[in-house]
């Protein structure tokens, strides 16, 4: 089995996903014939037809608002936004209609979609293309929000979340589309959504991260190890509903916690989870809870980008700022 | 300074009318023939016209029940009753209505019950869970955002061969937003099947047509889309029938979508909550009162073809008298939901993590 | 001087600044003859002409969008969204344009607008019209984020924000419109925006609100005073940016912090503020920072509202229990 | 079943036209005359050609740039120069350019340098903060959410009484957001000086128009919002200019808004990291280069009238290429921004609450 990649692997998801159910149908600009301006789709038209593959109009909010139009009928749209920048006219369908339908209509219709975007910096993209909020989606009752960090992850995620009978909104790091490669056997196998992972056992202090980032703090941890510190490392995975639970039991034993996204400091999920261990991990905390994040600032230009984005020198230094905390 | 020059024309590339058709004007006297083959048929045209009736009884009662403080905020239809009527007699059941939340009529004639709207509108979510039609969507309030799903359930249709036709309604105002074009430039797009009615009662809140957009109709919108339309007296139901039917039927064989702008007249205050006299002139309102449907169809009725006798009408309304305070005493005795029922319907299943949530919220409602 | 309330003080505000400055203009749906749907405009059309209060075509992203435009040229647009729950469309042009103008022109185009939009439940009106989501916008780097919770707070910081020379989201409380009446001198006397109020001092437990619930706040600390329980009331005001500083000052000396909103509890404003407490307040912390809030459910209708929004009730139990923590 | 009834027509109640103009087809042959007062100017014509050159050679460079790992993503105007060139020279300096990502003609034309448009695309913040026109926003990358700007500013002009237009340039994609509807719209509405030029290359990345919309042309769109519009050859120059007067004069003198739809061919891939071949046939895109704008303009200058000389073109060319050799050589020479940058323009002043963000973001760097 050849080793495949993140985008390779949410491919992979999508035409299993195709191929097990056929209400599953694809939208989004340039998913057809293109294969998707990151080539998630490619060779998805080509397999299941341009009415299962259908390239909408340039329009986000109809991508969006359709998808529920179809996702009320049965369909299970699977719904592409070229870039996160561009998926800000979609939370007005997101949050007045596809996360509450089924609460509305006290069940009696459902939105059973996905809307997929790519997410985060460090690609060299223009402006807009770039940023990471994922703590707006996150925010609103009724989405589910699962972000992957691995190719495998991607796959089992994906198709967690397009099995799922309610709405998810589905963040894909784009600085690791093509970083690195992974056996994803085409088996079906979803991962369980509404967990965190614990993706590398640690005693000293619990990071927590999400996407690309924790790349980012695999380095940073490796580096910390040199140095005799243990880092528990946590792929949240699922932002919303929190898995507060797999978190917390890693504080407790940790005794620290750092929290490592890409998106702005205030009001970034890390907030919540923060918050969540400040009420009911406090007594095991030896030490504040940190967060390494971009700054409040707007995401630069890409020749600034680096500065910006969480580096693995941040992550160690706050690291080290809970472990001589005392 | 040279002479004013004057740029040749250049070539007509594309050409476009808007069409405007009436049958019936105010009094019940026809002005446009060939009338359909229905207009004379009483058992086509008197459940239209008790479902008017019905609508009209509804909202006086609900009215009356907003003011006394059993009711919330609440959207009165009075005077746009034939279009909703008009257009879902002309729909199958197993069409789709995607209303905007002043189509009382249309939801009526479908089988939504007044129960199901008091509900709704006494801030009850219960109201939407309709026993029929099961698939029609709810009241949307975001203006012009569900005109979105009307295309998207519209494309599940056309790719699943059904011969299914969505019917989405909207104001006036609702045409000024981009997810209506949107919508309506997809649906065009894609050639489904999906009916746009823009209920053009010539206000949106307190802004008249003319400060909403510069087009002279709105049926011309859809020419943006490249999607067929049309203008239609609002007020005749028999020009809205004939006009749904054709624009339904249309759409069901594969000829793609269609608007349909239908004129008529909000006679009354936007909602309960809005106080109509502080920006419209009461001689607008009274001319437009000359022109109410209801009265034109009864007086079509009950003219020379003589569908409806007074008896009849008689009986009608008191039977639908009967209804409306059935559906108020079932109403009012409807126990509200316990505090859990936010949490039962929020996912298919509630997360573990929101347990907790629930728990509190259900030991508050017991000790509060 | 008769006694004014909120929405009064609101209309004051926009009639001074108005006067004060030829470059305000107003805009929005109904603001015009019909003087807002809460009526905060009212008179104003009359007073300024049809040019300066500008009744818009039912289009939010478009209101959203030409205030910038608007403020590109110098004019100092004031925005109403009739309900926040309608003010979803205008953050694709709020984060990707309004809040980065500025920086991304390096100052040469800036944007001195200001967004209202009444929020909050608690009045019996539809769905979409009681949501509190002031955290996706107090996410947005470049965005202030203003609340009032009365008349004088209201006259003051709206001024403040029309003057600010940065974009505004000014978010008023609608329940409170017409709760309170309160003398509010028309002096165009200005309140600091970026720093937090303390309300009422106390001893024991830092209570932080923001908009209506403030009331709540207040009734809860004076059951709670009878009881031998000191309340410190924070009224944060400006939510972003966030003025962390008097809410640390403040839980150095009780040592204990709840706080109350409205919003849905995951990802509200209130996780930030628990995580700011919670990194640089951790070792004054005598309990585990507690917050009050709506749930992470859809807002119910209005029969069930009660029931979801935090009541005093509510308020007084977190504050018992982080009183009896031990 | 009855026999099919047929509706009766209805009434016409508006009529549109679209119309579509060029006066120099492939070759510089004179298709349609009388020609613009100034289309034997060469004090006009030579500038604006110039700048059509220079937009070339300008792209062939940056491309170059980008191939060697020194620009970022970069979008190509390669095919459309006449438009934003003939335009631009339409407009008043105190008028206001709201350009899309391509409009590089408009902008050179307008006095923005080759350095700043490449620090841009090479990801720095200092390309947008030109040194003229001060007043132009910079280019917009959401795909019509600055047709709203553009709307705005208008407005702006209207209310203070300047006699100054705003030019919005959007693609034949863009024509399918509601934003663009929306402002087109309130445009109407308020009838504001602006004018919008849609440039129809045909592509929104890999969408071909057909998919994008049924409408027949991107003109049409506005007679949904009750404005004036027409079609022009956009690779023609002539006639892009002559409309583009017409309508920025008409604007400025009270008439109103106005659309264009330009029709031209998107040559190049939809940006760096594009590969049209994916998507269309190399035949389409070879038809395509036989209606460059750039030799057509050049043919007429060098046919009948004779403006141009081959010796003037090539002293031209050379200055052209002296010019874009120093602006590389200056972008490239251009060091970053430090850190704090990124504080700078965040806020008219950076709120104390800040300033440790700042500080953590110079000291990353410093010991970085
Ligand atoms: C997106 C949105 N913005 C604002 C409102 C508030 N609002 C409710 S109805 C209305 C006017 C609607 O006018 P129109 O579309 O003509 O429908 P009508 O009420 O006349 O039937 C407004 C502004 C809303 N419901 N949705
Ligand atoms: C709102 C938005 N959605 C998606 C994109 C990604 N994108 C960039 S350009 C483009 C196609 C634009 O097509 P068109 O408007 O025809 O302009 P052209 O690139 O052909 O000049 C898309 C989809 C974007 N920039 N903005
Ligand atoms: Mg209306
Ligand atoms: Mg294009």
């Amino acid at each position: 089995m050849a080793e495949i990649t993140l985008v390779d692997a949410v491919n992979q998801a999508l035409a299993y996903a195709m191929r097990e159910n056929e209400n599953v149908v694809l939208l989004g600009e340039d998913v057809g014939v293109n294969g998707g301006v990151f080539r998630a789709t490619n060779g998805l038209q080509e397999s299941f037809g341009e009415e299962r593959v259908l390239d909408t109009p340039l329009s986000e909010t109809l991508i969006g608002g359709v998808a529920i139009g179809m996702a009320a009928q049965g369909l299970i749209p699977v719904a592409e936004i070229q870039f996160m920048g561009f998926a800000y006219p979609t939370i007005d369908q997101l949050l007045n209609h596809a996360a509450r339908i089924r609460n509305r209509t006290r069940g009696r219709l459902t939105c059973p979609m996905v809307l997929r975007a790519p997410f985060g910096g460090g690609i060299g993209a223009p402006e807009h293309h770039c940023e990471s909020t994922e703590a707006l989606f996150a925010h609103i009752p009724g989405l589910r929000v699962v972000i992957p960090s691995s190719p495998e992850r991607a796959y089992g995620l994906l198709l967690a979340a397009i099995r799922n009978p309610d709405p998810v909104v589905f963040l894909e790091p784009k600085r690791i589309y093509r970083l690195v490669k992974q056996r994803v056997p085409d088996d079906g196998e979803a991962l369980p959504l509404d967990v965190c992972f614990v993706l590398r056992p640690g005693d000293d202090v619990s990071i927590v991260s999400w996407g690309a980032m924790i790349h980012d703090v695999v380095a940073a941890a490796d580096q910390l190890a040199l140095r005799g510190i243990s880092a528990e490392i946590i792929d949240v995975a699922t932002l919303k509903p929190l898995d507060v639970k797999t978190i917390l039991e890693s504080v407790n034993k940790t005794g620290r916690c750092v929290i490592v996204h890409e998106a702005a400091l205030s009001g970034g999920w890390g907030a919540e989870i923060a918050a969540r261990v400040a009420e009911l991990g406090l007594m095991s905390l030896l030490a504040p809870v940190k967060r390494v994040t971009g700054y409040d600032t707007i995401m630069p230009l890409f020749r600034l980008e680096h500065l910006y984005m969480p580096s693995i020198d941040r992550i160690t230094k706050a690291v080290n700022a809970v472990m001589e905390f005392a | 300074m040279v002479e004013r020059y004057v740029r040749p024309d250049g070539e007509i590339v594309a050409q476009f009318d808007v069409r405007f058709s009436r049958f019936i004007e105010p009094g019940g006297k026809v002005v446009c023939t060939p009338l359909p083959p229905w207009a004379d048929d009483s058992g086509v045209l008197i459940p239209i016209y008790r479902t008017m009736l019905q609508t009209r009884a509804f909202d006086a009662a609900a009215l009356k029940l907003q003011r006394t403080g059993r009711l919330g905020t609440y959207a009165s239809p009075l005077g746009q009753e034939a279009i909703g009527a008009g257009v879902a007699s002309a729909m199958r059941e197993e069409d789709l209505l995607v209303p905007s939340y002043r189509e009382f009529s249309a939801q009526l004639w479908r089988g939504v019950t007044m129960t199901e709207l008091l509900l709704y509108w006494g801030g009850d979510e219960r109201g939407s869970d309709y026993r029929v039609p099961r698939q029609d969507f709810p009241a949307c309030i975001p203006v012009a955002s569900h005109c979105c799903h009307a295309t998207g359930a519209a494309y599940a249709f056309k790719i699943r061969r059904q011969p299914r036709v969505a019917v989405c309604f909207l104001g006036d105002g609702a045409t000024s937003k981009g997810d209506f074009y949107e919508s309506l430039n997809a649906a065009g797009a894609w050639h489904v099947p999906v009916v746009f009615v823009v209920c053009n009662n010539h206000w949106a809140i307190s802004v008249p047509l003319g400060r909403q957009t510069a087009a002279r109709t709105l049926a011309q919108k859809a020419i943006a889309a490249g999607v067929a339309s049309e203008q239609v007296d609002g007020n005749d139901m028999i020009a809205v029938r004939a006009a749904a039917e054709f624009a339904i039927e249309n759409a069901r064989s594969g000829e793609g979508p269609r608007l349909i702008e239908a004129l008529t007249y909000r006679l009354g205050d936007h909602t309960t909550a809005d106080d109509a006299s502080r920006y419209r002139d009461a001689s607008e309102v009274n001319a437009a009162r000359a022109r109410d449907p209801v009265s034109r169809l009864h007086d079509y009725l009950t003219g020379t073809e003589a569908m409806l006798s007074a008896a009849d009408e008689e009986t009608m309304s008191a039977e639908i008298e009967q209804e409306v305070n059935d559906a108020i005493e079932q109403y009012l005795a409807t126990p509200p939901q316990p505090a859990s029922a936010m949490f039962d319907h929020l996912f298919s299943e509630l997360p573990q993590s929101m347990l907790d949530q629930r728990a509190s919220a259900e030991g508050e409602q017991d000790h509060g």
